[in-house]
Formats: structure tokens, C-alpha cells, sequence
């Protein structure tokens, strides 16, 4: 085996993947504030106030990056879920558990701030375009992963049964999506569809961009702190858990 | 010939055993005792290969049996506390669909003779769910008298039965293991059978 | 071979002696479909229209309804174990269950629904498309709701949870099922969509089989 | 700089309860959501302590 | 009266155990109301029309789902005979467990319901008498399912054979619940339906727990 | 005191006992005994008043139990093959339920104690449905050691359980005896218990 490869299978075992995410989370979370810091000041005092839709397009700026990260974030779930049940190893899993409820939180969140987005433009909090229910069936395969893990209650079971529905959801989700835009296009119901995003000044983008990334860096600094509590649970017998300074504490 | 080498089983967090080591040639037949909750019925699943071991491995007539897949499986009979047996469906129809799941040819008469010697004679025809708990587990062992296979995993197979039923089913084992097979058994009675390895967990 | 056709023989044979399990799924995509006329006014027009949804909606739910019981019976007696100790594929017999259940449910709401769709004041051109939509459909929504229903085993609850999994799975069947016949009514023409819906079909019979077999082994462990 | 006030930055040009109930809610959970995973995770802490300190109890008897 | 709090408390206990339990029954409601828009195509117009019915009908799939598991589980593990051994009434320990089946089941329906009609586009006096129909509605719908829950114990196929039982008397509840929202919508008020729902709700208290425990006698025999 | 007059039970279209009479007073134990099918759990349900009997009447100190009701249940503890315990809940919660069920007040600390008597230390918290067959049944025995029963109804209550729990559940039967109670039983396995009327059926 190389080098390299041993390497790689080192980090992949939670007893030494768990001080390595310990030392990242913070820089994770500092560049979370960072990154969403600027967004928030683009967003509020830097990006004009758009001539259509006033001040509330200024929803985008969380809009936008949640939508993404709900979807990015299922792929790599999958990805992991698939990782774990090829190669059979113990990490793959507990990431892709960890990434789940982040996942759900950002497509409830797409949902959330695009409802109220599209009260005021569209003057109703919701409409059956294409787009919106994709997300919506998106955000029901999270609750439906999360659910599986949750109602098995031995932890390696969980794993594999919860990376089968991931594959499962992974192939089904651009068939959704396409079969959902067909459903849509072909009826061209009476209502406004958002087919034509806004052409976007500059700064709007930047700002989005720059939000995306805050989102971003906020998605990995909950799940690498999930992963660690998941794999404090899981391991919980074992010696280099109960060797660690934080569990000897201070009663010894 | 079947070969255990350092068997581990983990249950939860739970270590049931481990270092298992044990051989079981043809003509024998092995006993596995412990305490209620030791991991008998956990050691058996993991030997019929319906659960992976945490560690170790399991060799017929020398090879792995994951290797062996089909092979193996074709040569082993396994029956647990609830094996395959439809409360909805008679004897005879469940005897039957054990035969064709399992490849076997087996005609109806042959079937209505292994249930008979089962004594369920007058119940071929009423569905298991009227069965008193002995008749039902009757239903399950008529499978040892039609099947052929070398190696019999029996979960405590005397529950449940009366004192006659008892006497027929060793006879039966030991008519299996003299014809040169195998067996590997639970129990918590005394099995009223000659000779015999003994494993404790 | 002659393992997967026990399996079949055996699972209409428990059908059958349920006997109830074959007629209830049909009445309950009867009575679905006759509670919409109950809930929304008898409006000939409204009802025509939203036809092919609700035909399609009850017969997805009629269908879910039995999967809590498709391998749930054979896991809890040991016939899983069983299937996968038998000398022929796992797989295979599982695809012969899965088989099994679509004639026994599937198929029966296919040979119900012309009638049905008389309720809702159809023409014969677009029954003839329902029906064909629903026999490309009803084996999809089978082979999808057996990969829920092997994840779900052994999960206590799983019978609720199933529909958890599994219905947003069924979302493209619904709409292109319900959009064939919409796209008729309105003029179109039922090709793409029944092409689309086919070439799903096509898609989860290779892939369906290999799921469920996946999770039902974790399942046994 | 596109307010003249405090009261117009947060009137959102009429906007209000919309922007404001999306970055609101927005702010929340994703407050929420760590709190919520420190809290697990130090309630397996706590937990393992507590299993620690008993099986030293025991060493010692 | 301990006892009784005690099936409450230990029915409580074994949903929440049973973790998804609870939620599933929500998400049922949930996806089945949202696919009724991916059947029937997104037109708010037509939306609108058809929300109380769509909502009723999937509140009533949603309890019904439950049902099977109502009795069924205490049955097979021999809990029902350790009911009907106890000191306390029969009838008031199933009262217990109907009241329990209610709070896991109907209770997150009321709760869940506004949100889903604005997703159809209803204002908000609309919602308001939704929530009152369901209100009083959801509970009747857990008695007269346990009626149906407890003939079919025992039964083989009994889960499919329960919806059959059930839903045709179900229907009262579902034309004065999707009534009472349409009447207040089409501006003649909501008043009558709704005390015509606590007639039937008075009526069910009375006597679905006496029915449901001599059925729960003849299937213990 | 429990009576059968004339005891009958018909089932399907076969008749499997009928004219049963016997008598068991206070401080005696019967064995219910049979072959597989013959009657025996079909006799013990309706000595528990779940089943009607065909023919015949059962008293509890010369009254009969159907106009008894609550009285007769109060004094009665039935455990058929699985009674009331459910594998999601842990072993502790299952006990507290069943004696609130019974209206006996137990204490957490009582429970534990019963559940440690019968051999469940460290498992108090696990789910049921992690515990192999023998410590089930404990389970379900455990009650044995906590209600305030007089009639104890027990159908084939070794089964399944290794011998320390077989000497252990035998005491506690003849303590229940000694103490002036009634116990019936059935088994196929010869009961270690001293004294005893036998019924054959
Ligand atoms: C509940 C309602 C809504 C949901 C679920 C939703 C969902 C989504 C999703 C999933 C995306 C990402 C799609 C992609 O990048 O391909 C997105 C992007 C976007 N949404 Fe929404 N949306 C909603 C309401 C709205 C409203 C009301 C508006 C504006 C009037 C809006 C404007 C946008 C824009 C401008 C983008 C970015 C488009 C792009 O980058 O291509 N959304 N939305
Ligand atoms: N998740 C878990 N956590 C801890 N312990 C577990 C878990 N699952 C199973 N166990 C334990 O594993 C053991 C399983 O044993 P198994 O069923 O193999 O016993 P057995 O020897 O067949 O007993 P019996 O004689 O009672 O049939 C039990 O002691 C059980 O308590
Ligand atoms: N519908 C029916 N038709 C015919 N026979 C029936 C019917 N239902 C039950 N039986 C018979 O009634 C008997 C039930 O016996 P029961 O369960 O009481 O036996 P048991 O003495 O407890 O036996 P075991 O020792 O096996 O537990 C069985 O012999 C069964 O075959
Ligand atoms: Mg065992
Ligand atoms: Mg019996």
C-alpha cells in the first residue's frame, strides 16, 4: 500500500479523523463569520435597492445560498453513504448522518425565506412551480433519510440502510426535478413562474456568492461538531475514547 | 467438516464471545450449551451465515463459507425458533414450498408420509395457525425427514414438543449423523443422545 | 428457476387464502376514488378534470397500503432466512415476491380503473390511456415501494415510515401517469409521457431488485 | 449606503416582515442548530464521565 | 383511573419510542396533500376549489393508516389479554388507548393542517374553521377506526380489510369537515356543519369505546 | 379454591377434552399434562376466563367465575406464551406497566430488584427485542415475583429456560404454594417440584 493511501485510511478512522475535526471547527466557524459578515454587509448597506421588487429581493442573499447548499449537501451525503457502503468504512457513515439534518435545515430554509419572498412578489406563500416542489419533495427525502436512521436503532444497520435510500434518493432526484419541470412547462398554469431569474448587477452576485460561501463554511463547522458528538456516542466503549482529556476531565 | 477459527461475536456493546475455536467432522455432532443469553442462537446464525462474525472465520471442508456462497448453502439446513413456517398455509403446502425453495423434488405423498411421521396425521390439511405450539414446531422439523443436506443447525429443536416427539426427533439425528452428517444443536434439556461434542459458551 | 416460480405460487397462494388481501386494495382505490365526488360536490366539469389526479393519487396509495406487508409476514417467521439460505439467488426471489405483489395489487387496479374513470365522466380514447399509463405504472410504483419496504423492516413503525420513503420516490410515475391522461384530454397526445414512464420501468427493473436485495440482507443480520 | 435612518433600515422599505422574517428565522436556526449539537455532544460527555467515575468507584471497592 | 393513565402513558411512551411513529403519521398528511397539486397540475384556481376535500381526505388516510396498529401489536404479544385480565373496566382501558391513538395521531393533524392550506392558497378565516372541523372531527375519526381496528383483529389481511370497514363510515365526518370549510368559503358560514361534527363526535364518545371493546371480547375468545 | 365441573372445549369440529372435573384448593399445585395438541393451553385459557368452555363451569370458591369478573381477575395471573411484553420497551418499563395494569403499586427500586432476581442485571435498559429467548421469558416471569396473586395460571413456563432459572422459578413456585397459593401449569419437561396433583388430558 502506499503511502498516500495508508494515510488517507488513517484519517478515515474516527479515532483519528475526531482531534483532526476538533482542530478545524474553529477555523471553519471563523471563516463562517467572516464570510458571513460581508454577506450581511453587501447585502444590507452595499447591494441598491433593486427597482422591481424594493428592498425585499434582499431575501436573495439567503435565499439563494440555502437552496444550493440544500442541494450540494445530498450529493455529498450520497457520496459518503456510498463511500461507506463500498468500502466499509466506520467514518463514511457518521458523515453522512451528520450532514443530514444540516441538509434538511437549508432546504427548510429555502422553503421558509422563498415563501416569504413570495408573498410579497407573487402575493401568495406558495405556488406548485417546478422549482419550488423539487425543493419541497428534497427537503421530504431528508426527513424520510433522517427518519430510517432514526427508527434503526443499531448504529451499523442504520448506516448501510440509510446509504441504500441515499443512493436510491441520489438517482431519483434529477429524475424529479425533470419530470417536475415537464409537469410544470407543459400546464403553463395561471400563475407567475420564475422561469427568468433577475439579471443580476454585480454586486448582488458578489454578495450571493459570498453569502454562499458563509453557508458553506457554516455546513461544515455543524457537521464536523456533529461528527464528533455521533462518533463520541458510537465509540463510547472504547479505550481511546475513554482516554480522551475531555471524558478523564477534571475528576481524575 | 466444518471449521470455526477465533469467533468473535459482538451484540450492542456487548462482547458475547470470542476466540471460538472449533471442528465438527462428519459423524459428529456438536452441542452447544450456555447460560440463557450466552450468544447460542447469535454463534448459530453467524455458522448458517446469516450474520457476519465480529471477527474470525468459518471454513467448510476448508473454505471460507462466504466463498462458498451457493455450495454451501445447498448442504446446510437451518431452523430456528420461527423457520418459514406460514400460520396461514397447511402443513402440507408449507412442507412443500420449503421442498421447491430449496431445490429438492418432493411429491406430494412422500410429503403427507414425513408430516404423518410427525405425527400430524389429520392435520395436513388445517392451517398452522390452529396448530397448538408443539404441532407447529413439528411442522418445521418435518423438513429434517425430506431434505438432504450434510450439515443440520438446529436452535433448540426439542421446545415445545411432548416426551414421544422428543424420542423421534433424536432418532432421528442420530440416523443422520450415523449416515455421516453433521449436527450442531442448542438445547437447555439433557438431549437424549449417545456421544456428542460439547461446546460452552 | 423453479425456486422464483415457487415463490410466486406461494405468495398468491397466501393472497388468496387472506383471501380479503386482493379485494381490499381494489376497494380501497374504489372508495378513494368515490370519496372525492362526497368531498368536493358533484360538479361534472370539476370532476373530469381532476380525474386522471385522483385515479392516479388512490391507486399509488392503494399500492403503499400493502407494501408494510410484502416482506414484513416473511421476516418476522423466518421465511427471509430461509429465501436467502436457499440455494438460488437472493435477488431472484426477491424479484419473484415483488412479481407477486403487483399481481395482486397492481394488477387488479389496472382492470378496475376503466371503470372508475366512467364515474368521472371519461371518453373511451382517454380510458384507454389510463389503462395503459397504469400498466407501465402500477409495476414501477411496485418495484419502488419494495426498496421502502426492505429498508423499513424489522424497524418498528416502519409500516407508517414506509410511505415516508416511498412516496416522495413516487413523484415522476405520478406526474407523468396523471399527465398522460391530461395530456389526451387536453389534445396532445399520451406518447412522451408513456414513453417516459416506460423507459422508467425499464430503469427500476434493473436497478429496484438490487436495492431491496441489498437492504433486506442488512436486515437479516 | 442605502438608509437614511435605523427606522428606515428596518421598515425594509415596507418590506419588514418579510426580510425580516427571513433573515430572522434564518439567524435563528442557524443558531439553534449548534446549540443544539454542543448540547448533544456534551451530554455524551457528561454521560461517559459519569460511567468513568463509577467504574473507578468499583475499582476501589 | 391508574390504569387507565397508565395505557395512555405507556401507548405515549411506545410512540415515542417507536421515534417515527408520530412524524410519519404527520408526513403522511403532508406528502399526500402535496401530491394531489403533482396529480392534478398547478392551477391555483382549481387548488383552491379542491382543499377541503384534499385536506379531509388526507387527514382521514392518515389516521386511518394508523389503525392497524392500533390493537394489532397488544394482540399478538398478549397484551390485550392482560387488558381484559386486569382488575379495571375493559372498556375504559380501551378508552385510554383510543384517547392515546388520538394525541399521536389526530392532535399533530390539527396542528399541521394551517400550513398546508396555505400551500392551496386559503385565507385565514378559512384556516379557522379548518382547524375547528378537524378539531372536532380527528377525534371521531380514532373512534369509529377503533371499532374497525378491533373486528379485524385476528383477521388475516386485516390491515387492508380495516380501510374497507372504516371509510365508508368515515365518509359523515368527511362531507361535514371538507363541508364546513366550503360552506364558509362560498360565504353561507360554517356553524351548522360544525355542530353537526359535535353531534357525531357526542354520539361516538358514547359509544364506539363500548363497541370496540365487545369486538375486542369476540377476538380474544 | 378452583373447581371445573364437567369441563368441555370443542375446537374447529374436534373435541378435544370433555367431562373434566377437579378440584384445587389452597397450598396445591396441578400439572396439566398431554401430548402436543391435546388440550392443554386451550384448558389453561379457560381457567383464566378468556375462552368460554363448551360445556361445563368453572368456580373460584364455589362461585362461578363469569359472574365473579374483576373479583376473579384480582386474584388471577395468567402468562401464556407471550404475555404483554413489548420488545420496544426495556425490560423495566414493561414490569411498571403490567403492575400498574394489575393496580399494585411497585416501587422503581422494587422492579429492579425482581428483575435482578431473575437474572436481568444489566439489561434493565435494553430494549426486550435485543434479548435472546430465555431472557424473554424472564421478562414475563419477572411478574411472578411481584404481583399479589392467589391463582397462578402458568402455561409451559420453562420453556426456554436454562437450569439455574428452572431451579429458580421451581422455588419460587413452591414458595407460592407453601404460602397458601394455587398454582397450574403445564409442561413437557418433568417439573422439579415436589407434591402436586396431575390431570392427563
Ligand atoms: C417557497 C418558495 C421557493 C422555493 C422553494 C424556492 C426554491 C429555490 C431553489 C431550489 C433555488 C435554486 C435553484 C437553482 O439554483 O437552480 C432557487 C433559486 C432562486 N430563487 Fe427561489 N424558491 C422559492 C421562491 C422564490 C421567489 C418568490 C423568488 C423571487 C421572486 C425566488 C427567486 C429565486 C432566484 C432569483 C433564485 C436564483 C436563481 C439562480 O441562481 O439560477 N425564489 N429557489
Ligand atoms: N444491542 C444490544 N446491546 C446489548 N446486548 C445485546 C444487544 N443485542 C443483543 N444483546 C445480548 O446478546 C445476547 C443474545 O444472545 P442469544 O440470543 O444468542 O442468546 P442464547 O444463548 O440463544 O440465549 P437463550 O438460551 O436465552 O436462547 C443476549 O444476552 C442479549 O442481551
Ligand atoms: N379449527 C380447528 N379445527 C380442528 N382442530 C383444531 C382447530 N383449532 C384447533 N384445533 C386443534 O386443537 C388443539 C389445540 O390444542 P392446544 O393448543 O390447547 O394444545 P396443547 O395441549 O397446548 O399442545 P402443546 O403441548 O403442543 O402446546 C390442537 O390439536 C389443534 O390441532
Ligand atoms: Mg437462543
Ligand atoms: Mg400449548
Amino acid at each position: 500500500m502506499s503511502n498516500r493511501l495508508i494515510n488517507w485510511f488513517r484519517y478515515a478512522s474516527p479515532q483519528s479523523f475526531y482531534p483532526l475535526a476538533g482542530k478545524l471547527i474553529p477555523w471553519f466557524w471563523a471563516l463562517a463569520a467572516l464570510f458571513g459578515l460581508t454577506g450581511l454587509y453587501i447585502a444590507f448597506f452595499v447591494a441598491p435597492t433593486d427597482f422591481q421588487q424594493g428592498e425585499g429581493y434582499r431575501i436573495i442573499f439567503i435565499h439563494v445560498p440555502a437552496a444550493w447548499m440544500s442541494m450540494f449537501i445530498y450529493l455529498v451525503m450520497a457520496f459518503w453513504a456510498g463511500l461507506g457502503l463500498a468500502l466499509n468504512t466506520r467514518l463514511s457513515g457518521m458523515m453522512a448522518q451528520a450532514l443530514a439534518p444540516t441538509g434538511a435545515l437549508m432546504a427548510f430554509l429555502s422553503l421558509w425565506t422563498g415563501a416569504f419572498w413570495g408573498k410579497p412578489m407573487w402575493g401568495t406563500w406558495w405556488v406548485w412551480d417546478a422549482r419550488l416542489t423539487s425543493a419541497l419533495i428534497l427537503f421530504f427525502l431528508y426527513i424520510g433519510f433522517i427518519a430510517l436512521q432514526a427508527a434503526i436503532d443499531d448504529a451499523r444497520r442504520a448506516d448501510r440502510a440509510g446509504a441504500i435510500l441515499a443512493l436510491v434518493g441520489v438517482v431519483n432526484v434529477p429524475i424529479i426535478y425533470f419530470s417536475v419541470k415537464w409537469w410544470n412547462t407543459l400546464h403553463q398554469g395561471a400563475s407567475v413562474s420564475l422561469t427568468k431569474a433577475p439579471t443580476m448587477a454585480a454586486t448582488m452576485l458578489w454578495g450571493m456568492l459570498i453569502m454562499a460561501l458563509a453557508f458553506w463554511m457554516y455546513s461544515i463547522a455543524v457537521a464536523l461538531m456533529r461528527v464528533r458528538a455521533i462518533i463520541l456516542e458510537r465509540e463510547a466503549h472504547t479505550e481511546w475514547v475513554k482516554a480522551l482529556p475531555e471524558v478523564r476531565g477534571s475528576t481524575s | 467438516m466444518l471449521t470455526a477459527r477465533h469467533l468473535a461475536c459482538v451484540r450492542g456493546e456487548r462482547r458475547l464471545f470470542s476466540g471460538l475455536d472449533f471442528a465438527v467432522g462428519a459423524g459428529q455432532w456438536l452441542h452447544v450449551q450456555g447460560e440463557n443469553g450466552a450468544g447460542k442462537t447469535s454463534l448459530l446464525r453467524i455458522l448458517a451465515g446469516l450474520a457476519p462474525p465480529a471477527a474470525g472465520e468459518i471454513l467448510w471442508h476448508g473454505e471460507p463459507i462466504g466463498r462458498l456462497g451457493e455450495d454451501y448453502r445447498r448442504e446446510l439446513l437451518f431452523l430456528g425458533h420461527h423457520s418459514a413456517v406460514k400460520e396461514e398455509l397447511t402443513p402440507l403446502e408449507n412442507l412443500l414450498f420449503a421442498a421447491r425453495l430449496d431445490e429438492c423434488a418432493l411429491s406430494e405423498a412422500a410429503a403427507l408420509k414425513a408430516l404423518a411421521r410427525f405425527g400430524l396425521k389429520g392435520r395436513e390439511a388445517l392451517p398452522v395457525r390452529f396448530l397448538s405450539a408443539g404441532q407447529k414446531r413439528r411442522v418445521l422439523l418435518a423438513r429434517l425427514a425430506v431434505r438432504q443436506a450434510r450439515l443440520w443447525i438446529l436452535d433448540e429443536p426439542f421446545t415445545a414438543l411432548d416426551v414421544k416427539a422428543v424420542d423421534m426427533l433424536s432418532a432421528l439425528i442420530v440416523e443422520h449423523v450415523e449416515g455421516g452428517g453433521i449436527a450442531i444443536l442448542t438445547s437447555h434439556q439433557t438431549i437424549p443422545l449417545p456421544g456428542g461434542q460439547v461446546l460452552k459458551i | 428457476m423453479n425456486a422464483v416460480l415457487a415463490v410466486i405460487r406461494r405468495d398468491l397462494l397466501l393472497a388468496m387464502r387472506r383471501k380479503s388481501e386482493v379485494f381490499t386494495a381494489l376497494f380501497f382505490f374504489v372508495i378513494v376514488t368515490s370519496l372525492f365526488p362526497l368531498g368536493l360536490g358533484p360538479e361534472p366539469a370539476l370532476l373530469k378534470k381532476i380525474a386522471p389526479g385522483v385515479i392516479w393519487v388512490a391507486a399509488l396509495l392503494a399500492t403503499m397500503l400493502g407494501l408494510s406487508r410484502l416482506f414484513a409476514p416473511d421476516h418476522a417467521d423466518g421465511t427471509l432466512e430461509q429465501l436467502a439460505l436457499s440455494p438460488a439467488p437472493l435477488g431472484l426471489l426477491i424479484t419473484g415476491k415483488i412479481a407477486a405483489h403487483w399481481i395482486t395489487t397492481g394488477l387488479p387496479l389496472v382492470l378496475m380503473a376503466p371503470v372508475l374513470g366512467l364515474q368521472y365522466d371519461l371518453d373511451a380514447g382517454a380510458l384507454g390511456v389510463m389503462v395503459a399509463a397504469l400498466l407501465l405504472g402500477t409495476p414501477l410504483l411496485s418495484l419502488i415501494g419494495a426498496i421502502g419496504a426492505a429498508l423499513t423492516l424489522g424497524v418498528r413503525g416502519g409500516g407508517v415510515l414506509i410511505s415516508l420513503l416511498v412516496l416522495p420516490l413516487y413523484v415522476p410515475a405520478l406526474i407523468f401517469g396523471a399527465g398522460a391522461v391530461e395530456a389526451h384530454l387536453s389534445g396532445l397526445g399520451a406518447a412522451g409521457h408513456l414513453s417516459l414512464l416506460a423507459a422508467l420501468l425499464a430503469l427500476a427493473v434493473f436497478f429496484a431488485p438490487w436495492a431491496t436485495t441489498a437492504a433486506l440482507r442488512i436486515a437479516l443480520e | 449606503m442605502n438608509w437614511g435612518s435605523a427606522a428606515e433600515f428596518f421598515a425594509m422599505g415596507g418590506y419588514a416582515l418579510y426580510v425580516w422574517g427571513s433573515f430572522g428565522v434564518c439567524a435563528l436556526l442557524m443558531i439553534a442548530e449548534p446549540i443544539l449539537v454542543a448540547k448533544r455532544r456534551s451530554n455524551i460527555l457528561q454521560s461517559l464521565r459519569r460511567e468513568r467515575l463509577a467504574e473507578t468507584l468499583d475499582n476501589h471497592e
